[in-house]
């Protein structure tokens, strides 16, 4: 039988959706509710400033491309199951679509946190 | 018709089935072996066995206790040479499973654990948990797809032998998808159908345990041996008859009556002690203690339920985590179809039919008395069993014979060729006209269900746990007339495929005639012995003159002929079946006679 | 019949090859007792209402896994589900959902046998061992880790709970990787390797999306869910792993 | 001849038939809420290294009624995907033993799950604690 290679796929999804299930909801709640609400966290957590200098430190590239891109890995595999259990057959075109996306995400991400 | 050529055909592919195919497949890789059976193999009623399979284990047991354990609980009535063989090569099978994959329970060094079981002097029940029969059934299947050499016939129903030049050459099958037959031209034939259990109406058989194999043989002019010594189980599910092993008795339950008491004291089984004693009280044999309750009902010391007399079988004591690792199907069953949770409250319980002691004449190497046609298993008497079968000895006979068998047949089909393939296709068209007119020369108004309900209302009135000769003759008569009655059937189903009721009906006129053998059988034996239990003036047993075999022969329509046969004694003459603390004395003073007689 | 008898309406999607193209409910009213089950309605059609109508049973105790269906849409065991649970609405029996009917209420379980066959279950012994040897030594522990995934009655009923065998029958199947996984994990057997060259395979465990189902229908408690899912980590290890450990993995 | 003819039932609309498979599908479906959001974040970075306007116009945005909303939706989502992962993760995990004892299914997921309120209110403190 031909082995599958749904273990790389398979692998990224799984820490994507562990990484989700551990801190997504913390994180939706900083970034989509509380920080543009003012509420719970001082006015500038998000400001320009701060943002910028996470986002040229070291830990803040990792965790920033590891939120971003292992969400997408993660979201990315899952749709297409999705998309298959829905009865979409076309097995090659949805995986290509789906990962593709996924991997151009992790790329546009990897390449601003290096630009910045 | 489709016709297949092999070496070996074996009809039934249960534990026995399974394990002659896998002996043939051992003893020569280059023969053909057909395993037809009427289900998948893993739905054969092997899997519904519970408590576990017997084999001389511990240091402190001995091929001799499992002996005379075996020879007195049959009454006697077994063939000792046959009992000698088969201790002798029990344990060595459970290994063999062992190898095989099957789950057994073990002890916390790894070994495999051994519990107590009813008559069995010392503990040596191999088990895996309360699904012994199940796991065997399923290692065994499992480990038949290892073989290239086992083709099977799944869901193919045996309609007939074919007998030609004096020997069994083959079987005709139904294959139930389309309902087309095929050939099956074999140079020896192993039957391995199991028992006869649904002829009676409270039963803890399957569906599909219609005695088939029996039926077969029996109208091809071989006997079949002992069948009035059928089995009932003591602790049985009141209205379904459903099995709740011996093994709660082996762990330690008690049975109680309406009063809370341990009953079985006052039938020469005690004394009651708190713990269960191997050949005492509730580790009795099965026919002493479904007589028991017999005994108790009369005397109105039962409890009245919704399905008649109940006793309780009281495991409370044993705690639930016990109960769980132990005797989880048992927690299962009573959950779910008693509502009864067996660690809080006691089940309900009562005997019904549970085993075929007799079946087809075998010698002790499985051969029938027609040559190329062996038996193995249920329906097969190569006479370990006798008046009374133990618990735990027919999951064993089923790995000893069935590899004999298999063994046996392999020999014997390197020696003989199909003599003449014509002819035996001539037979096979006429067996296939016969199974079909069951169906198109069903124009009558009897119903299938009809007649199948007053034969089994009827078997239980005549052949119940104590037997009179008048009920017996009811039932005789009954059964003819059913016979009858079974020329008018009247069949709703006149489709090929999967047509359930026109199998149901062949298996009715199998059922039929084996409960004919069983009840004439009866009727002719005037003694008392194991399961066989007169109140008609014939209470005690009679080695005089019923130390015998009882053969029933098929005429036709007419009723059976009963003949004896000579029953092989060893080394254990005829003695007094004593349990509890007659039962030691009665060992004690044995062996203080033997003793002397060795001075 | 008196007066107290209860009688239900029991639905029951006929298919005969030989009359219809395709399935039809028929209904048929039982009399029943609250100790019934669904079985034993069916065994009441048969006898006495429509000889036709056609199922497979046989121990009527749960353990020889003839008798699933579908029962009011969910797979069932029908000897141990009990009529009174659907009084007085009444019930839908159909044929164990995802495999073909060849009738009534029988499946075609042909495809089911076909893989069980394919996945080696037996055991290959990591050391032989002859007779005379006795038996293998296993701890309670040992047979633990099996144990479980050996309790497989071949029912079905995961299969008729697995809709990723339904959209895709090259798929293996819960039960049956659930019994690889088992002979994988008895201490006896050493062909593990062997085995996994299918369960490596989008046609072994990555056929698999842990909707679960399976392990909630079984009947025996065998959890298919876990034997499955908890071989992706060790296919995943295995993929990663195989090129740079001594033996290279499988294939 | 054979009579046979195996009669397959359509698989269209099999994830209405159970409650359970609606439970798995709202499961799966949360994918798409991790997508939306990880495409949030992304647009986010991208603006914020196309400078301070940029940046803070994305900021804006997240402020909207519509994007407060859009969010409170994603947080239900998330909570569910953290519960509905947790939930199938004994399923994931090889059998195993504590002491001599089975460690219960139920256990490994309220270890998940309390893991994750530890994982989450540790983020909110960290954010809180640099932030101020």
């Amino acid at each position: 039988m031909k082995r599958s290679n749904e273990p790389i796929f398979w692998s990224l999804f799984g820490a994507g959706g562990m990484l989700a299930a551990l801190i997504g909801p913390a994180l939706v709640l900083i970034t989509g509710i509380a920080v543009p609400l003012g509420i719970l966290f001082p006015a500038d957590t998000m400001s320009y400033a701060h943002m910028l200098a996470f986002a040229q430190s070291w830990i803040g590239k990792i965790l920033l491309l590891a939120v971003i891109a292992l969400f997408m890995w993660h979201a990315a595999h899952r749709i297409a199951i999705l998309l298959h259990d829905f009865g979409v057959h076309a097995v090659t075109v949805v995986k290509v679509v789906c990962y593709g996306l996924a991997f151009a995400g992790t790329v546009i991400a990897a390449w601003t946190l290096l630009g910045l | 018709m489709e016709v297949y050529k092999a070496d070996v055909a074996i009809v039934g592919a249960g534990g026995g089935g399974l394990r002659a195919a896998i002996a043939v497949a051992e003893a020569d890789p280059t023969l053909k072996i057909a395993l037809i059976s009427k289900v998948y193999p893993m739905r054969s009623h092997t899997v519904a066995a519970e408590g576990g399979a017997a084999g001389v284990t511990r240091p402190d047991d001995s091929l001799e206790y499992h002996f005379n354990d075996t020879v007195h609980g049959g009454d006697w009535l077994c063939e000792q040479d046959v009992v000698e063989y088969f201790v002798a090569h029990s344990h060595e099978e459970m290994v063999q499973m062992e190898h095989w994959g099957c789950p057994w329970s073990r002890k916390d060094d790894g070994h495999v654990n051994v519990r107590a079981f009813g008559g069995m002097k010392i503990e040596r029940t191999w088990f895996a948990a309360d699904k012994t029969g199940f796991h065997m059934l399923h290692t065994l299947f499992q480990t038949s797809i290892k073989y290239p050499s086992i083709k099977r016939f799944d869901e193919y129903f045996c309609s007939d032998l074919m007998v030609e030049d004096g020997r069994c050459q083959g079987v005709l099958a139904i294959q139930i998808a389309t309902g087309e037959f095929t050939l099956i031209e074999a140079k020896a034939v192993i039957i391995a159908t199991g028992g006869a259990g649904r002829v009676f109406r409270e039963n803890t058989n399957g569906g599909i345990v219609t005695g088939d194999g029996m039926a077969l043989a029996y109208r091809h002019g071989v006997p079949l041996r002992d069948m009035e010594f059928m089995q009932y189980h003591p602790t049985c599910m009141p209205g379904t008859g459903l099995l709740f092993t011996e093994a709660c008795r082996g762990e330690g339950g008690f049975l109680l009556n309406k009063d809370g008491y341990r009953y079985l004291q006052d039938y020469g089984l005690g004394p009651a002690e708190p713990s269960p004693r191997n050949k005492a009280m509730e580790l009795g044999p099965r026919d002493r203690l479904s007589q028991a309750f017999w005994h108790e009902k009369r005397k109105g010391r039962t409890v009245e339920g919704p399905h008649g007399a109940v006793v309780n079988l009281d495991l409370r004591h044993l705690g639930a985590a016990k109960l769980h690792e132990r005797l989880p199907l048992i927690c299962e069953l009573a959950e779910e179809f008693l509502g009864v949770d067996p660690a809080h409250t006691p089940i309900p319980v009562l005997p019904a039919v549970h085993y075929t002691m007799g079946g087809i004449l075998a010698d002790g190497k499985t051969a029938s008395s027609l040559p190329g046609l062996y038996s193995v298993g249920e329906c097969s008497s190569v006479g370990i069993h006798g008046a009374n079968r133990l618990g735990s000895n027919s999951l064993t006979e089923l790995i000893v014979f069935g590899k004999v068998a298999g063994v046996e047949a392999a020999k014997f089909a390197r020696s003989v060729s199909i003599s003449n393939p014509a002819a035996i296709e001539k037979q096979a068209e006429a067996a296939r006209t016969r199974a079909l007119d069951v169906v198109t020369q069903s124009r009558g108004k009897e119903r299938l269900a009809v007649l199948r309900t007053e034969m089994a209302q009827s078997m239980e009135n005549g052949c119940g746990i104590y037997r009179l000769e008048s009920d017996m003759q009811a039932t005789c008569d009954k059964l003819r007339e059913l016979r009858e009655r079974y020329r008018n059937l009247k069949i709703d189903d006149h489709s090929k495929v999967y047509n359930t009721e026109w199998l149901l009906s062949i298996e009715l006129g199998y059922l039929l005639e084996v409960a004919e053998a069983i009840v004439h059988s009866a009727l002719n034996r005037k003694e008392s012995r194991g399961s066989h239990q007169r109140l008609d003036g014939f209470e005690e047993r009679d080695d005089v003159n019923y130390l015998k075999h009882s053969l029933a022969y098929y005429t036709g329509d007419g009723p059976p002929r009963i003949e004896y046969g000579d029953v092989k004694i060893t080394k254990s003459t005829p003695g007094t079946r004593a349990y509890g603390a007659a039962g030691e004395e009665a060992e004690a003073a044995e062996r203080e006679r033997e003793g002397a007689g060795n001075d | 019949m008196t007066d107290t008898e209860k009688v239900i309406e029991i639905q029951v999607l006929r298919y005969r090859p030989e009359q219809e193209t395709e399935p039809v409910l028929q209904s048929f009213k039982v009399p029943f007792t609250d100790d019934m089950s669904v079985l034993q309605g069916l065994q009441y059609i048969k006898d006495y209402l429509d000889g036709t109508v056609s199922f497979r049973w046989s121990c009527r105790m749960a353990i020889c896994g003839s008798c699933g269906m579908m029962i009011d849409g969910k797979p069932k065991l029908s000897c141990k589900t009990f009529l009174r649970e659907y009084y007085p609405a009444g019930l839908r029996i159909e044929a164990l959902a995802h495999m073909p009917i060849e009738r009534d209420l029988i499946v075609d379980a042909g495809d089911f046998i076909t893989k069980l066959e394919s996945i080696k279950p037996y055991i290959i012994p990591k050391e032989p061992r002859t007779l005379e040897q006795g038996e293998y030594l296993q701890t309670p522990q040992q047979r633990d880790m099996y144990e479980q995934f050996s309790s497989c009655i071949n029912c079905m009923l995961c299969y008729a709970a697995c809709p990723q065998y339904g959209l895709d029958k090259t798929f293996t199947g819960p039960g049956v990787l659930a019994l690889m996984h088992r002979y994988n994990a008895d201490s006896r057997d050493g062909a593990s390797a062997e085995r996994m060259d299918l369960g490596y395979a989008h046609e072994g465990f990555w056929g698999c999306t842990a909707v679960g189902y399976c392990s909630v229908v079984c009947p025996k408690g065998v959890d298919p869910a876990n034997a499955i899912n908890q071989n992706k980590m060790n296919s995943a290890i295995n993929y990663f792993t195989r090129f740079v450990t001594p033996k290279g993995g499988t294939k | 001849m054979s009579k046979r003819r195996p009669y397959v039932r359509s698989m269209d609309g099999w994830w209405k038939r159970d409650a359970y498979f609606v439970k798995y599908m709202a499961r799966e479906v949360t994918a798409v809420f991790v997508a939306a959001y990880a495409v949030v974040l992304l647009v986010g970075l991208v603006r914020l290294a196309q400078g301070q306007a940029a940046y803070e116009g994305w900021l804006a945005a997240l402020k909207s009624p519509l994007s407060l909303v859009f969010h409170l939706v994603l947080l239900a989502t998330f909570v569910y995907h953290t519960w509905s992962w947790f939930n199938i993760m004994p399923k994931t995990m090889p059998i195993m033993f504590v002491g001599g004892k089975r460690v219960q299914p139920g256990m490994i997921t309220g270890a998940g799950l309390a893991a994750a309120v530890v994982a989450c209110l540790a983020v909110l403190l960290i954010v809180r604690g640099v932030a101020s």
